[in-house]
């Protein structure tokens, strides 16, 4: 049916293609018989802007079709009429059939992808017909939990990204790899014969073992060479930290279900970092059950993010002021520090207070931006609270060589500058875009003689370099990489390269004269080398290995580390205060290496909600002190320009913006998206620009944001209340409403066999969209371009509802994902004249795409606003590498259909039919959707209420248990687990928030 | 025949006859009746205004089949609907129009069950707008679809999905309400014709004859042929009189029935009802008062015809502004959260302009119709019908996209904008509606002649 | 005055042989004259005959001696007709053809039926009523005995007839037109079949 | 001679309203059966195929059971089409130089697949899931007919919803012992009803007609 084995690329004829293309509309025909009547090329330019991408290409909206209206007009008929048969199919079978590749049923391997730093995120990738199309987490492993992040999630975009580098170029124009391996081989001879003098490899952060093993042999081979490793959002404070805390550059692990109290120092340790999606699971744990030991977490940082609005204490706090706030943290809790003066000394008795009060218990985490300092003092404070070895722990750094990268950067410009290179290797990474401005980067690239760049796109860097040769994508991969914690994870190859794609390890082997090994044997050679002596039927322990996913037991071993006493000395001086600009990498495209994710470009920002632009985020008196607005374009540093956006609860003095946009040269969807604010970068001043000047230009830009309104208008839809209010009235939140009966006069609906449910804990929820993007990648979620996005047309079925509560300065912040409710009284169901949403014997709310004519009243009548709205044909019908992507159990819709939320019903399909098959019932956590798969703190739950031992049916019968305007009658099955916040009594509750009860009076 | 040419036009010069107070001017025969009408359509010169405003709607209407076209083709995203905003003009206006044409019916059917002898003059005139302003609305309900190629899925008919409509739907009542309203309206105003198209068949030359007499089936005016078509006519209104109120009452059910603040209201359907008479009186003024002008028909459509309008529309339009003051009061009374941001949302929300602009437009305008005066008054009378067409548009706005854009979750409220493709529909509709209008005014008698007949004194009640 | 002179050679008087003389019209040029005539010609007993009116008269038909309900009657049967077809679409469509649940609400809920049941009851009485007069009326018949009065054409206008068929027993053609003449008719004259 | 129209226009006139509604009944008539005819369905219409492969010969002329081919008919939705070395395990022996099955060799030589065309062609937004048909006893025969018999496929029925829902409405119509579900010419012993009712209720058939079963 579909591919062949070891065929790089899904074959033209491929089974889901057609099929999507056969799918209920008149779209694709109609599309194709266009195309034909018109092959005019700046139709064909039409057609590839408005539907390849499908995506700012529509900007200009209206007028940019003007060209094809009248022809449109004119074939509109033709094109609707020409399509009522099917064309036929065929049917592509294999030739040898592959081992237990069962014809229609994905398969599932475990396997590894690096995150920012290099560090592992565990999964395992579901594969059709070896076409990998979803991407979950790997329960086995210690980073994920089952849980995966957003990034993580449209990693499998990336892998299918039409504008990946495609091919070797040599200076700009086609070439192959056996050229490029021969020029290799030119090159290990002149090598050679000068020790390797002046050729420098330039990587990201290195965590593989096996990698790392190549890159000492190449250096041993070639002793005058060197390696050096640049991130633009590395780990550098935290390994600065560390080594002036113990002397050397530790990783630190936390034990975050370990913490009573929790004190993050402008940390997002929740949703970024190293083992973001581990803590997350470990600090919801603490709080899913708010009777039994909830634990408090405060906050102290520049701009709120979802650990911020998790937090029961938040303090926006400008850079200095968090050093500050973490010298007089250290310094009260007998740190040995100096004492220092902070603005809020309630808030840091309070703290105080908590964190002695909790000695072993509790916990400080550094964020990865803020200072050494602050690291540094979180070590300290931490040792002096007698939390290490209890809720913190330090391992040997899990890069291959903790190098201080900036550092390392500055010297090899240097030298650049200096033409002491004659051959630069940039593999992976993107120097020419991403390091600091300062440095003139490009520049000292030019006047290296032979510039090789291996890399997944053709990029910024790629177009200075005569060299350019495809990287082949994580999941094309043989590898190895270490996890937070330094457990091995093992990558394994979902798919051949799709486009002549080579790692790393590869090209060093030509230049070690090694090539022609299989890299799978490479890495498990490597392996036996290390452990082989220790571990009996090593091959049989590999296969497990591998099949897991990760070497078992690898976990890097915890270390003694002792506190310098040079540390308070090597603190330095508490930083200047004043007016500042921040930069941090975006929450979702990160440094700039996701810029062509369509997907994670057009996932609101948490906070935010912005979408396809990065902005100048200023607190709302600074916005005043510019006269700026949301949307009014600022100067900064006279080195940038952009729009402002304005965030409640920023610190004010303070400004952020988000590194990652801007790109000149990635591919349809990146390409100038958003400014790029590396050129605000300095190599000395990474992460702060003290006293930038901020003009305001006097223009404006339109911003795509997905959520305009953010106060909850009084209504009862994020519920709440204080540990000690949940205390004394266990059902606060619905203990209102159950005053009233609602009664109907029709007679209720018996749900005898299944009854499917989803609940979602607001206490667990941090408002990460790891969720929003695994639902976009299981059901065929199309993107819409910011346009679109702009008119209000996103198509996410999961929303993620984000609320300010309070004061203006610092809110409280709720986030609460909406998706379809799946009322047992739909008022979208009565509505329909055709029939295209009804309901199931099972209670699910069906929306049946191929019978919808769409007349969008059910989205009208819908109270939640949940359905979504094909205005246009968003899917894209036209790019072949992109229907390798879909799932080929979800229809693909088109245009002038009505979608939502399906409590991935096809999930639920495949799980009844194995079990009608052995006649039996469905059994508890056999359906797993895939917003519930991937949430990183296990917040979402799902399951059959009639199933009265099941989990749902545990979670619905908690007291905080409520559903959305249930006094309209609709009676949803989906539901919510009211928000409990755990404030410490000698602290004003951070929203003046009596707990917004149930019913609406 | 023969003898029969223009220079035996209308008989009687028109004169103007300041403030008459009866339904026809006691100065014609059934002749002068017949020659006067009929010679509009057959004889008479036409009006030069006639040619200028078909040639204005001609070019209009073009802009439907461009908006239209490029929607089918590129999609139904050209206008400016979203999320949460799903109807915009598309269902403004198809509720507007299907308004308009109320007027028509009740004026044939209502008036003639209650006897009022000056809907006769007016009644085929209104008929007429009825079945074009019903042309318009269906355009709406078909092109609003995602899928239009795919609309008549809302028709009940055996097909091999085994599927069939949702009757629980409003929109599958509005198919059967609307459909049916427009085929009875097309029966009653072909019935009303018939005995007219005898006359212009008896009068017509040339190729005309045979196509008058071809439509008028070979009426002949028999005795007993009026008996059955008095009882059909009657028959006819008696059962159009429901259906004009069940029509419009059905489509005030496409949101009464639904549950968004500003659409589940019990007051819809009367007040649906009253507003659709309202603005189709409107409408037929501003056709009326321009027509009689140009064609010299002040003898057939007097001053008493505009008043009586007036008064229908004045009286009609303070039934529409109890509405309002319900919608208000309700919004209070029910102590409902959502319907007080509801209304709070209109007046200070951020198209709260409409909704002032709403009540200047139905509510002050009409109060200069406390006036004998003012409802005299071509000037004022046609002034202030166009306040009433641009108000009952501000209406549906106001109940449509001002409902949807804030509901219940803040997170997902929304504004709606409309776009050129919104208005081209919009304005190429209205430019259909005209050229029709007016090509009617061109080929068929626009009063009815043998009702007017009945309407003349006879010499034996003239002298006493 | 009329605005026609029809060619007065027409307008001769012209012996007919009685096979092919549909009756004898007479023509008013007032609707008393007519009434009156009629109500005569009923006493005197004739029975198959018919008035041409340009307007509906009152109790024309009373004086002609002749009555007819027929078309309530086909527009209440139509009615009925259109009630059960309405409703029975309804019910077969939700209860027999694919039942589902539908946003909780029963298979049977009537209430959401009325609609459409009544507009297909007013549909079909419309068909009945406009139908129903054409085909009692036995229209469309374009050609018709009476038009051979070439001042025929004026029955759309301002003239009123009286035609007394042949058919009729008492149907003689001297003396019904002696009969008509004492009506003070503009004219009488005999129409050919 | 003031007659517009000749005598026989009455006769015209009433002859052509009939022949009217004639007419419209007529169109509906022709739209509802071109509707349904195999047209529109592709029922009982061999199609062209890059071998003459009979389904007769293989079945009731050699005996081999349907899953030797169709492999995963009980384990996945598709029942699958068999690799070109399934051919070849026997076709490396038998009329291993027939001309008709050079195609079959090329392909197995070549490594290049054999493109069929598909017989049974369900729209993309139907999801049809053999496994478990097979499972509940719901025989090959009752969808693709007497395929014993038939020298070049096609398609049995129409694969119309209406034919589906027939199926999904009253299983007891066509259900049959799980170990009869691979025989063709199968004959119920007794009457199939009296036998269906019962092998419904011990499979646990389930009457499954709403949307979501097939469409997602």
């Amino acid at each position: 049916m579909s591919s062949q084995p070891n065929l790089p690329i899904p074959p033209p004829l491929d089974l889901e293609a057609i099929r999507a293309r056969l799918d209920e509309s008149k779209g694709p025909q109609f599309w194709r018989s266009l195309e034909e009547a018109a092959g005019a090329p700046e139709f064909q330019a039409w057609l590839d802007h408005e539907f390849t991408d499908g995506t700012s290409e529509w900007s200009d909206g209206v007028s940019r079709r003007r060209m094809v209206e009248l022809l449109g007009a004119t074939l509109g008929l033709a094109g609707l009429t020409s399509c009522t048969k099917q064309p036929p199919e065929k049917i592509v079978p294999y030739v040898t059939a592959p081992e237990d590749v069962v014809p229609g049923r994905p398969l599932t391997f475990a396997s590894s992808i690096p995150g920012v730093g290099g560090v592992a995120a565990g999964v395992l990738v579901e594969s059709h017909m070896n076409r990998p199309t979803k991407i979950e987490g790997n329960p086995e492993h210690p980073g994920s939990r089952g849980g995966t992040d957003a990034q993580t999630q449209a990693a499998i975009l990336g892998l299918w990204d039409p504008d990946r580098a495609q091919t070797v170029l040599r200076e700009g124009r086609n070439s192959t790899w056996q050229r490029a391996d021969e020029s290799l081989k030119l090159l290990r001879e002149q090598m050679l014969s000068r020790k390797g003098a002046g050729f420098r490899l330039l990587t990201e952060t290195v965590t593989s073992p096996s990698t790392g093993a190549a890159i000492k042999d190449l250096l041993a081979t070639f002793p005058e060479a060197k390696w050096v490793q640049y991130e633009p959002a590395g780990r550098d404070n935290a390994r600065a930290g560390a080594r002036i805390a113990f002397g050397e550059p530790v990783t630190a692990v936390y034990h975050v279900d370990q913490a009573a109290v929790i004190v993050a120092l402008d940390s997002d340790f929740l949703v970024s970092g190293p083992g973001a999606v581990r803590y997350a699971r470990d600090f919801a744990d603490r709080r899913r059950n708010p009777a039994s030991g909830m634990n408090r977490l405060y906050a102290v940082e520049p701009t709120p993010t979802p650990t911020g609005s998790s937090a029961d204490h938040r303090l926006p706090a400008t850079s200095a002021e968090v050093e500050g706030f973490a010298r007089a943290l250290a310094a009260e809790l007998g740190a040995g520090t100096p004492a220092a003066t902070v603005k809020n000394a309630a808030f840091l008795k309070a703290a105080v207070a908590d964190l002695a009060a909790n000695k072993g218990a509790s916990l400080v985490i550094a964020g990865e931006q803020a200072p050494p300092a602050v690291h540094a003092l979180a070590h300290a404070i931490n040792a002096a609270l007698g939390n290490i070895g209890k809720t913190v722990h330090y391992i040997d750094p899990v890069e291959v060589s903790p190098a201080d990268q900036a550092a390392g950067l500055k010297e090899l410009v240097g030298e650049m500058q200096a033409g002491k290179v004659d051959t630069l290797l940039i593999a992976g990474g993107n120097p020419v875009y991403n390091t600091p401005a300062d440095l003139k980067f490009a520049a000292a690239l030019r006047k290296v003689k032979v510039r090789i760049r291996l890399g997944e796109y053709d990029d910024e860097t790629g177009a200075v370099c005569h060299w350019v040769l495809p990287m082949a994508h994580p999941l094309e991969c043989w590898g190895d990489l270490r996890a937070f914690d330094g457990t091995v994870s093992l990558m394994q190859p979902l798919i051949a390269p799709l486009y002549e794609g080579k790692q790393l390890i590869e090209v060093l082997a030509v230049l070690l004269e090694k090539g022609g090994r299989e890299i799978r044997d490479v890495v498990k050679e490597h392996w036996r080398a290390q452990i082989g002596a220790s571990t009996p039927h090593f091959d049989d322990f590999w296969q497990k290995s591998i099949h897991d996913g990760l070497i078992a037991g690898s976990a890097s071993p915890a270390k003694t580390v002792a506190l310098r006493k040079e540390l308070a000395a090597e603190l330095g001086a508490a930083p200047a205060g004043g007016d500042e600009v921040l930069l941090r990498p975006c929450p979702n495209v990160q440094d700039g290496r996701h810029a062509n994710n369509a997907w994670l470009q057009e996932l609101p920002r948490p906070i935010s909600k912005l979408t396809w632009d990065n902005a100048v985020l200023m607190s709302p008196a600074t916005a005043q002190k510019h006269g700026a607005s949301n949307g009014s374009m600022v100067r900064l540093a006279n080195a940038v320009t952009g729009p402002v956006w304005i965030v409640p609860g920023q610190a004010d003095g303070s400004i952020v913006v988000h590194l990652g946009y801007g790109r000149t040269r990635v591919g349809k969807i990146g390409n100038g998206v958003g400014f790029s604010a590396y050129a605000l970068r300095t190599s000395a001043n990474p992460w702060r620009v003290l006293g930038a000047e901020v003009r305001n230009t006097g223009d404006s830009q339109v911003m795509a944001v997905t959520q305009e309104h953010g106060s909850m208008e009084g209504r009862a839809i994020v519920r709440k209340a204080s540990l000690d209010e949940y205390t004394k009235q266990p059902d606060f939140a619905t203990h209102e409403e159950k005053k009233h009966k609602l009664f109907s006069l029709y007679p209720e609906w018996k749900y005898e066999g299944y009854s499917w449910g989803l609940a979602v804990d607001l206490n667990a929820c941090t408002g990460c969209n790891a969720c929003t993007i695994a639902c976009q990648a299981e059901n065929n979620i199309p993107v819409v371009g910011k346009d679109q996005v702009n008119r209000g047309r996103e198509m996410h079925w999961i929303r993620i509802d984000r609320y300010f509560e309070g004061s203006i300065d610092n809110p409280a912040i709720h986030h609460q994902p909406v998706m379809c409710m799946h009322c047992e009284n739909a008022p979208c169901e009565g509505v329909c004249p055709v029939a295209a949403t009804t309901h199931s014997e099972e209670g699910l709310n069906q929306m049946t795409y191929n019978r919808c004519v769409g007349t969008r009243y059910c989205a009208n009548n819908c109270p939640y606003k949940v359905r979504r709205f094909n205005f246009f044909l968003y899917s894209d019908w036209d790019t072949k590498s992109l229907h390798g992507l879909r799932n080929p159990d979800v229809t693909v819709r088109s245009r002038g259909v009505m979608e939502k939320c399906s409590y991935c019903v096809q999930r639920i399909n495949w799980a009844r039919i194995d079990a009608e098959r052995e006649s039996r019932r469905i059994k508890d956590g056999e359906v797993v959707t895939a917003c519930q798969a991937a949430c990183p703190s296990g917040a979402i739950y799902f399951g059959d209420l009639n199933d009265k031992t099941s989990q749902i049916v545990k979670v619905k019968a908690d007291t905080r248990n409520y559903a959305l305007l249930t006094d309209l009658g609709t009676k949803p099955r989906t539901s919510y687990l009211a928000k409990v916040t755990n404030p410490n009594q000698e602290l004003a509750p951070r929203a003046e928030a009596k707990p917004a009860h149930g019913g609406n009076h | 025949m023969a003898a029969h040419d223009h220079s035996l036009g209308p008989v009687l010069p028109p004169v103007k006859i300041e403030h008459a107070d009866v339904v026809l001017v006691q100065r014609h025969s059934n002749t002068t009746v017949t020659d006067k009408i009929a010679g509009v359509v057959l004889w008479s010169p036409t009006p030069k205004q006639w040619f200028v405003i078909i040639a204005i709607a001609f070019m209009v209407l073009q802009l439907l089949p461009f908006s239209l076209g490029n929607l089918v083709v590129q999609g139904i995203g050209l206008w400016g609907i979203n999320s949460p905003v799903g109807w915009g003009f598309d269902i403004i206006n198809f509720v507007w129009w299907i308004g308009i044409g109320h007027a028509g019916t009740l004026i044939s059917a209502v008036l003639l069950l209650f006897r009022q002898e000056w809907r006769m003059a007016i009644a085929r005139f209104a008929e007429a707008m009825t079945i074009f302003a019903v042309m318009c609305a269906g355009l709406y309900p078909v092109f609003h679809t995602g899928r239009p190629w795919l609309a008549y899925w809302l028709l009940p008919y055996p097909n091999t999905m085994a599927l069939w409509p949702q009757p629980r739907s409003p929109l599958v009542w509005d198919v059967f309400a609307v459909s049916t309203y427009a085929t009875v309206s097309i029966l009653f105003w072909y019935v009303g014709l018939i005995p007219d198209l005898a006359t212009m068949r008896d009068r017509a030359k040339g190729f005309g004859k045979y196509i008058y007499g071809f439509l008028a089936l070979g009426w002949r005016g028999s005795a007993k042929h009026w008996h059955r078509y008095e009882t059909a006519s009657l028959l006819l209104a008696g059962l159009s009189t429901p259906l004009v109120l069940s029509v419009h009452s059905i489509v005030s059910f496409d949101f009464a029935t639904g549950l968004i603040p500003g659409w589940h209201t019990t007051v819809f359907p009367p007040y649906f009802v009253a507003g659709a008479v309202f603005a189709g009186f409107a409408m037929v003024l501003t056709l009326a008062i321009p027509v009689r002008k140009w064609y010299g028909l002040e003898d057939f459509i007097t001053d008493r015809h505009l008043e009586n309008m007036a008064k229908v529309m004045f009286a009609t339009g303070m039934i529409v502004c109890y509405g309002y003051f319900l919608e208000v009061f309700m919004a209070w009374y029910s102590g409902n959260e959502y319907e007080w941001a509801m209304l709070m949302n209109r007046v200070k929300g951020p198209y709260a302009a409409m909704y002032w602009a709403l009540w200047i437009c139905n509510g002050l305008s009409i109060q200069i119709l406390w006036f004998k005066w003012a409802r005299r008054s071509t000037t004022v009378l046609f002034i202030v019908s166009q306040f009433v067409s641009v108000g009952m548009w501000l209406e549906r706005f106001v109940i449509i996209p001002m409902s949807i854009h804030r509901d219940f979750i803040p997170a997902s409220w929304g504004m709606y904008y409309p776009t050129v493709f919104d208005w081209g529909t919009f304005i190429g509709s209205m430019g259909f509606f005209t050229f029709l209008m007016f090509l009617f005014i061109r080929g068929l008698p626009m009063i009815s002649m043998f009702e007017i007949r009945t309407l003349v004194k006879r010499p034996a009640e003239a002298n006493h | 005055m009329s605005t026609y002179a029809p060619p007065q050679e027409q307008t001769a008087q012209a012996q007919h042989d009685p096979a092919d003389v549909y009756g004898l019209m007479a023509e008013f040029d007032n609707q008393e004259d007519l009434m009156k005539a009629c109500a005569n010609a009923r006493d005197a007993g004739y029975k198959t005959m018919d008035a041409y009116t340009p307007v509906p008269i009152h109790g024309l038909t009373d004086a002609l001696g002749w009555d007819d309900n027929s078309v309530q009657r086909i527009v209440f049967c139509c009615a009925l007709v259109g009630m059960s077809l309405g409703f029975g679409l309804m019910y077969m469509i939700t209860m027999v053809w694919y039942p589902m649940n539908v946003g909780g609400r029963p298979n049977f809920s009537w209430p959401a039926f009325v609609p459409p049941t009544f507009e297909t009851t007013i549909l079909l009485s419309a068909f009945g009523a406009v139908f129903g007069m054409l085909a009692m009326n036995g229209l469309p018949s374009p050609y018709h005995p009476v038009f051979n009065n070439p001042r025929f054409i004026m029955a759309s206008s301002d003239r009123f007839f009286l035609c007394i068929e042949a058919e009729d027993p008492k149907f003689d053609l001297a003396n019904t037109r002696k009969f008509l003449e004492a009506q003070h008719p503009a004219e009488v004259v005999a129409v050919e079949n | 001679m003031t007659q517009l129209f000749p005598r026989n226009a009455n006769s015209i006139a009433r002859t052509s309203i009939l022949l009217a509604l004639v007419g419209v009944g007529g169109l509906g008539a022709a739209l509802y059966t071109v509707n349904r005819s195999s047209y529109n369905s592709g029922q009982l219409i061999v199609k062209e195929q890059p071998v003459m492969f009979s389904h007769k010969h293989h079945v009731s002329g050699i005996g081999i059971d349907c899953r030797y081919c169709h492999t995963a008919v009980e384990k996945s939705s598709s029942a699958g089409i068999p690799p070109t070395e399934t051919c070849m395990s026997c076709h490396s022996q038998i009329w291993s130089d027939a001309p008709m099955l050079e195609p079959v060799r090329e392909s197995y030589r070549t490594g290049k697949s054999l493109q069929w065309t598909r017989v049974h062609d369900l729209p993309g937004f139907v999801y049809f899931n053999h496994s478990i048909h097979v499972a509940k006893g719901m025989g090959c025969e009752v969808c693709h007919g007497r395929v014993d018999q038939m020298p070049l496929m096609y398609q049995q029925n129409t694969l119309f919803m209406e034919w589906c829902l027939d199926c999904h409405r009253q299983p007891e119509k066509f259900i049959r012992p799980k170990d009869k579900v691979f025989e063709m010419g199968y004959k119920p012993q007794g009457d199939q009803l009296a036998l269906g009712a019962k092998l419904v209720a011990d499979y646990k058939v389930r009457k499954l007609t709403e949307c979501w079963v097939c469409h997602r």
